[in-house]
C-alpha cells in the first residue's frame, strides 16, 4: 500500500495527475479546476514537510524509480538542502492558489480557466521534479515541463506586451535549456553516467579534462539564463511586468529560486567545491557578477515608473545577493545564501500579491498613480509596506537575517568590501521602496484614484488575507529564524562537504 | 479545396494503411524501432492528411473537440496511473515486475517477471500513443488556419 | 593532426550547425526564422548526442544474434525525449507568434518593439 | 571509406541549415528546414539510431513543418527587408544586433572545440560512454525486462520515469497551445 516510502514520488505524482485531470473535471463548474489545484498542492506541501521532518531525524532518503538501482535507473534524492526547497516552493505555491480564484476569474475567460489550472499546476511539478531528482538528465525534463508551461502562462497577461515578453522568455528559455543538456551530454560522454551520486564520484579525477570544463561553462550559462543572473537577466523585467498578477507572484516567488537551487546544487554536489574554489576558481566570476547584479538590479529598479517593473529589476539584484553567498562559499554566506532563497520567496511573493490586489481593485500600475492607495487599500498597503521594509533589511524581518548571514560570511571570508556593497544596495533598496510608501499614506490622492469611489475597498477577501498572511510571516521568521535557520544551516554544511 | 478530388479519393484510400501501419508500430515497439510516441505521431499524422483534404470543419466533426481533449488527459493518466498501480501492487512507482505478485518467487519467476514487464510496458506505450496522437491533431487543429478567418 | 580531424569532425560539424541555429535565434528579427534557427539548434545538440552513441563496428541496439557489439542505446533514449521537446517547444513558439501577429500585425521583432507599450491595441483573445 | 560516405550528407545539412537561415521566403526556408531533417535522419539512420531517426522522420520532417506552413499559412509569407531609403540610425541598429550576434556566436563556438579537445574519439567502443550504465543494459536487459529492443528496455523500464516525463513535455505542449488559441465561445 501507499507507504512512508513513497512518500518522494507522491510529491510530484499528485500534483502531475491532477493536472491532467483538471482541463476533463474543470468543465464541469468554473472553481473546481481551482480546487483541485488547491488540494494538489496542500497535500504536495505535506508530505514535503513529512519528507524534511523524517530527513533531519534520520538522515537521507533515497527512492527508487522502477525499481531500479541508480545509476542503472532514475533516482529520487531527499536531503536538508532540497528538502527545505521542496517545503517553501509548496508552501508559497498554496499561498498563491487561495489567492489566485478572484484574480484568474478576472484575467481568463471562463472556457479557459481548467486549462489556465492545469499548466498551473505542471508548473508547479516542473519546479518540485527538478528540486527532488536525483538524475541530471531528468532534471532537464523537468526544467522543460516548468519551462513550457510557464510560457503559456506569461503569454495570459492583460496587455498584447505579454505576448512578446512570453516569446523571448521562450527563445532565451530555449537557449538555456539547450546549453544545459548539451553540458550534460558532455558528463555523460566522459563519465558514462547521468547519476548525480555517482557523477561527483566520478568527476574529480577527470576535472583537468577540457570537456568537464566546459561543460561546466555550459551549465553556468544555461542557469544564468533561467536564473536571471546580470547579464542574462534581460527576458524576467518584460516576464514579470506584463503577465498575470497570480503567475507574476508565482514566479517571482519560486521558479528563481529553483534554478538557484539548481545551480547551487550542480556546483557543490555534483562538482565538488574544491572544483569552483581551487580547480577553476569560477566563484570569483560569480561574485563579481553578483556585485554587479546587487548594485545594477537597485539602480535601475530605482528608475522605473512601472511597479511591477520595478519589483522585477529588484528581484535582479536579490539574485544577485543569493549568488553572493553560495560564491563566498563558507558556512556562515552559504546559510545566508539559502536563507535568502526562502525570505525573498516570502517578500516578492507578497510584494506581487499586493499589486496584483491593486490591479484587480484599481487597475493602477504607475507608481505615480499610487498617491493615496493606503486610504483605498489600508490593509493591502500594510502588507506593502511589511515587505518593502523586509526587502531593506529592517531588524525583525526576515530581510535582516538574511543579509546578516551573508554580512557575516563576507566577513569571515576577509571579503569586508562586500559589506559597502550590501548597505549601498539596502540604502538604494530604501529610496525605492521608501517613496511608494511615502506617497501611499502621506500624500493627497492621484487624479486616477480619485476618479473611483473614495471610501476603501480592498480586493476580495482570498486575495487579501493570503497577501497580509504571507507578509506577516516575513515578521514571524524574521523573529522566529531560528527555524529555517535550523535547516538552512545543516543544509549548508552538506553542501559546503561535510 | 472542394474540387480536388484526386487528393480525396488517395487520402480516403492511404489514411486507413496509414492507422494500421501506426498500430503496428507501437505493438511492435518492443522487437523493432519505433513505439508509442511514433506511433502516436502516424496516427496525428492521418488526421492531419485528413483535415489537409477535407477541410477544417469535417475533420472536426470526425474528431471532435471534446473527444481530442479527452484523449489529451487520459493517455498521460493512463501511464502515470500504471506507476500508481504498480505502487499499490507493492513495488516502487512504475516497477512493473511488481504486478507478477507471488508468481515472481514461484518455479516460472522469470517468465511471470517477463510478463508482468511486457505488461507494463504495452501499457505505458498505449498511454504515450493515445496522448501524442491527441496533441498532435489538437496542436494542428488549433494552429490552423479556420474557414472564417 | 590528421588523427585529430579524423576523430573529431563529427563533433565540429554538429558545432558548426548548432552555431547556425544559435545566430538565427539571437540576431535575426524574424520571429518565425528565430523558430527556425531554434529547430536547427535543437537538432545539432541531438546530432552530438547521437554522435557519441556510435561505436566502430556496432549495429543497431536491437538484439540480433550476428552482432558483435551493439551502438549505445542511452543517447538514443536521451535524444528521443529531447526530439518530444523540440516539437513541443516549437508549436507553443509558433502559437505565440499567431497571437503575436493577430496583435501587432507583424512578425518582425524591431517593428513590434517600436509598437511596444502602445496601449492602444488591447491583445486579447477578441481579435483571435 | 565509411568516413567518406558519411561526410557528405554531414556537408549538405550544412548547406541547408545556411540556406533555410538565409532565405527570406520564410515558406521555401520552412521546406528547407524540412529537407534538414529528413537527411538528418537519414544520417541517423546510418549511425544505426534507428528509433530517433524513425521520430525525427515523423516528427521533424512531417509535424514540425507542417505546423509552420499553418502557421505560415495564418500570418505572413515573406521576411521583411529594409528599404534602401531606410533612415541610418535603423540600418545601424540592425549591424549592432548582427555584429554583437556574430561575437556571442563565435565565442560560443570557441568553447565548444574547446571542449571536444578531451573527447572520445568518434566511435571509440571504450569511450566511458559505452562502458559503464549502457554496457549494463546491453548484457542485462533481455533478462531483467524481456524486450529485445534496448531502446524500448531502457525508454519504458530503466528510465521509465523520464518518457512519462516526456509524455507530460507533450500534454503541457497541448494545454498551452489550447489555451493560447482556441477561440472562445459565446453562447
Amino acid at each position: 500500500m501507499i507507504s512512508a516510502e513513497n512518500l518522494p514520488i507522491l510529491v510530484i505524482i499528485i500534483p502531475l495527475i491532477s493536472a491532467i485531470i483538471t482541463p476533463l473535471v474543470g468543465r464541469i463548474h468554473r472553481s473546481i479546476g481551482w480546487l483541485v489545484a488547491l488540494l494538489a498542492t496542500s497535500l504536495s506541501f505535506a508530505y514535503s514537510l513529512a519528507l524534511i521532518r523524517s530527513v533531519m531525524e534520520n538522515g537521507p532518503i533515497s527512492y527508487w524509480l522502477g525499481g531500479w538501482e541508480p545509476p542503472w535507473g532514475i533516482e529520487y534524492v531527499v536531503t536538508p538542502f532540497n528538502g527545505l526547497v521542496l517545503c517553501v516552493v509548496s508552501f508559497i505555491t498554496i499561498v498563491i492558489t487561495l489567492y489566485a480564484r478572484k484574480s484568474i476569474e478576472q484575467d481568463v475567460s471562463e472556457s479557459k480557466i481548467p486549462f489556465f489550472y492545469s499548466l498551473y499546476l505542471l508548473f508547479f511539478t516542473g519546479l518540485m521534479g527538478i528540486v527532488i531528482t536525483g538524475d541530471i538528465f531528468n532534471l532537464y525534463v523537468f526544467i522543460e515541463i516548468s519551462a513550457l508551461s510557464g510560457y503559456a502562462l506569461v503569454a495570459m497577461g492583460r496587455e498584447r506586451d505579454a505576448l512578446i515578453a512570453s516569446y523571448n522568455y521562450l527563445i532565451l528559455g530555449t537557449i538555456g535549456a539547450s546549453f544545459i543538456v548539451l553540458g550534460i551530454g558532455y558528463l555523460y560522454m566522459v563519465t558514462g553516467t547521468l547519476n548525480m551520486a555517482d557523477l561527483s564520484a566520478r568527476l574529480p579525477e577527470l576535472y583537468d579534462s577540457t570537456t568537464v570544463r566546459s561543460a561546466f561553462a555550459f551549465f553556468m550559462v544555461g542557469l544564468s539564463l533561467k536564473l536571471a543572473l546580470f547579464p542574462f537577466h534581460i527576458w524576467l523585467p518584460n516576464v514579470y511586468t506584463h503577465s498575470p498578477s497570480t503567475v507574476s507572484a508565482l514566479m517571482a516567488a519560486t521558479s528563481t529560486k529553483v534554478s538557484a537551487y539548481v545551480l547551487l546544487r550542480l556546483m557543490f554536489t555534483v562538482y565538488r567545491p574544491e572544483f569552483v574554489l581551487t580547480v577553476v576558481p569560477v566563484t570569483k566570476i560569480l561574485l563579481v557578477l553578483a556585485a554587479l547584479a546587487i548594485i545594477i538590479g537597485s539602480v535601475i529598479a530605482l528608475a522605473q515608473t512601472n511597479i511591477k517593473r520595478m519589483l522585477a529589476y529588484s528581484s535582479v539584484g536579490q539574485i544577485g545577493y543569493i549568488i553572493l553567498g553560495a560564491s563566498i562559499a563558507n558556512q556562515a554566506s552559504m546559510t545566508g545564501s539559502l536563507m535568502h532563497i526562502f525570505n525573498h520567496a516570502l517578500m516578492k511573493g507578497s510584494l506581487f500579491m499586493v499589486v496584483g490586489a491593486m490591479v484587480y481593485r484599481t487597475g493602477i500600475v504607475n507608481i505615480e498613480d499610487m498617491r493615496g492607495m493606503g486610504k483605498k487599500m489600508p490593509f493591502a498597503m500594510a502588507a506593502f509596506t511589511i515587505g518593502a521594509l523586509s526587502m531593506i533589511g529592517f531588524p525583525f524581518t526576515v530581510g535582516f537575517v538574511s543579509k546578516w548571514y551573508l554580512a557575516v560570511g563576507a566577513l569571515k571570508a576577509d571579503m569586508w568590501y562586500f559589506i559597502p556593497i550590501i548597505l549601498l544596495s539596502s540604502l538604494l533598496t530604501a529610496v525605492y521602496f521608501w517613496r511608494i510608501v511615502e506617497a501611499i499614506y502621506f500624500r493627497e490622492k492621484s487624479e486616477k484614484l480619485a476618479g473611483l469611489p473614495s471610501e476603501p475597498a480592498e480586493a476580495p477577501f482570498g486575495m487579501t488575507a493570503t497577501t497580509l498572511f504571507l507578509s506577516l510571516l516575513c515578521i514571524v521568521f524574521g523573529i522566529a529564524a531560528f527555524i529555517p535557520t535550523k535547516v538552512a544551516a545543516a543544509a549548508a554544511k552538506l553542501l559546503l562537504g561535510g | 479545396m472542394k474540387e480536388h478530388i484526386v487528393i480525396r479519393t488517395v487520402s480516403r484510400l492511404l489514411i486507413p494503411f496509414i492507422q494500421l501501419f501506426a498500430l503496428y508500430v507501437i505493438a511492435h515497439g518492443d522487437i523493432s524501432p519505433g513505439g508509442g510516441f511514433q506511433g502516436g505521431v502516424i496516427i496525428g499524422a492521418s488526421v492531419i492528411l485528413y483535415v489537409i483534404s477535407f477541410g477544417m470543419e469535417d475533420g472536426r466533426r470526425r474528431v471532435s473537440e471534446s473527444i481530442s481533449d479527452f484523449m489529451n488527459s487520459a493517455g498521460v493518466f493512463l501511464f502515470a496511473g500504471i506507476g500508481v498501480l504498480c505502487i499499490l501492487a507493492g513495488g516502487a512507482y512504475l516497477e512493473y515486475t511488481a504486478f507478477a505478485g507471488k508468481a515472481a518467487h514461484g518455479e516460472h519467476a522469470e517468465h511471470a517477471l517477463h510478463l508482468a514487464s511486457h505488461l507494463g510496458i504495452y501499457g505505458i506505450e498505449i498511454g504515450v500513443g493515445i496522448t501524442v496522437a491527441a496533441v498532435m491533431m489538437t496542436i494542428f487543429f488549433e494552429t490552423a488556419r479556420h474557414e472564417d478567418d | 593532426m590528421i588523427e585529430l580531424i579524423i576523430g573529431k569532425y563529427n563533433y565540429w560539424i554538429y558545432i558548426a550547425l548548432m552555431m547556425i541555429g544559435f545566430y538565427a535565434m539571437i540576431a535575426k528579427e524574424n520571429l518565425i526564422k528565430k523558430i527556425i534557427g531554434m529547430n536547427i539548434f535543437q537538432t545539432a545538440v541531438i546530432l552530438f548526442y547521437i554522435s557519441m552513441s556510435k561505436v566502430r563496428g556496432g549495429t543497431a541496439p536491437i538484439e540480433w544474434e550476428h552482432a558483435v557489439r551493439y551502438e549505445n542505446p542511452l543517447p538514443h533514449v536521451l535524444m528521443l525525449t529531447a526530439i518530444v521537446v523540440s516539437v513541443s517547444t516549437t508549436a507553443v513558439a509558433l502559437a505565440l507568434v499567431i497571437r503575436i501577429y493577430k496583435a501587432f500585425g507583424s512578425i518582425e521583432e524591431d517593428k513590434i518593439l517600436e509598437m511596444k507599450g502602445d496601449r492602444t491595441g488591447k491583445t486579447p483573445e477578441s481579435v483571435l | 571509406m565509411m568516413e567518406v560516405i558519411y561526410i557528405l550528407p554531414l556537408l549538405f545539412l550544412v548547406a541547408c541549415a545556411l540556406t533555410a537561415v538565409l532565405m527570406k521566403d520564410l515558406l521555401g526556408a520552412t521546406i528547407i528546414l524540412g529537407a534538414y531533417s529528413l537527411i538528418m535522419a537519414v544520417v541517423w539512420t546510418m549511425l544505426n539510431a534507428v528509433d530517433v531517426a524513425f521520430t525525427e522522420a515523423s516528427v521533424g520532417a512531417g509535424i514540425t513543418t507542417v505546423l509552420m506552413v499553418a502557421a505560415l499559412s495564418r500570418t505572413v509569407r515573406g521576411e521583411y527587408e529594409p528599404p534602401h531609403e531606410a533612415r541610418g540610425w535603423k540600418r545601424k541598429r540592425f549591424s549592432i544586433t548582427k555584429v554583437s550576434g556574430f561575437f556571442v556566436v563565435v565565442l560560443t563556438a570557441a568553447a565548444m572545440i574547446y571542449g571536444t579537445m578531451d573527447m572520445p574519439d568518434f566511435g571509440d567502443p571504450n569511450a566511458p560512454a559505452n562502458l559503464h550504465v549502457a554496457r549494463r543494459y546491453i548484457e542485462e536487459s533481455r533478462h531483467e525486462t524481456g524486450v529485445p529492443n534496448f531502446v524500448t528496455a531502457v525508454l519504458a523500464s530503466y528510465r521509465g520515469y523520464d518518457t512519462l516525463g516526456e509524455t507530460t513535455v507533450i500534454f503541457t505542449a497541448g494545454m498551452s497551445v489550447i489555451l493560447l488559441l482556441r477561440r472562445i465561445r459565446r453562447e
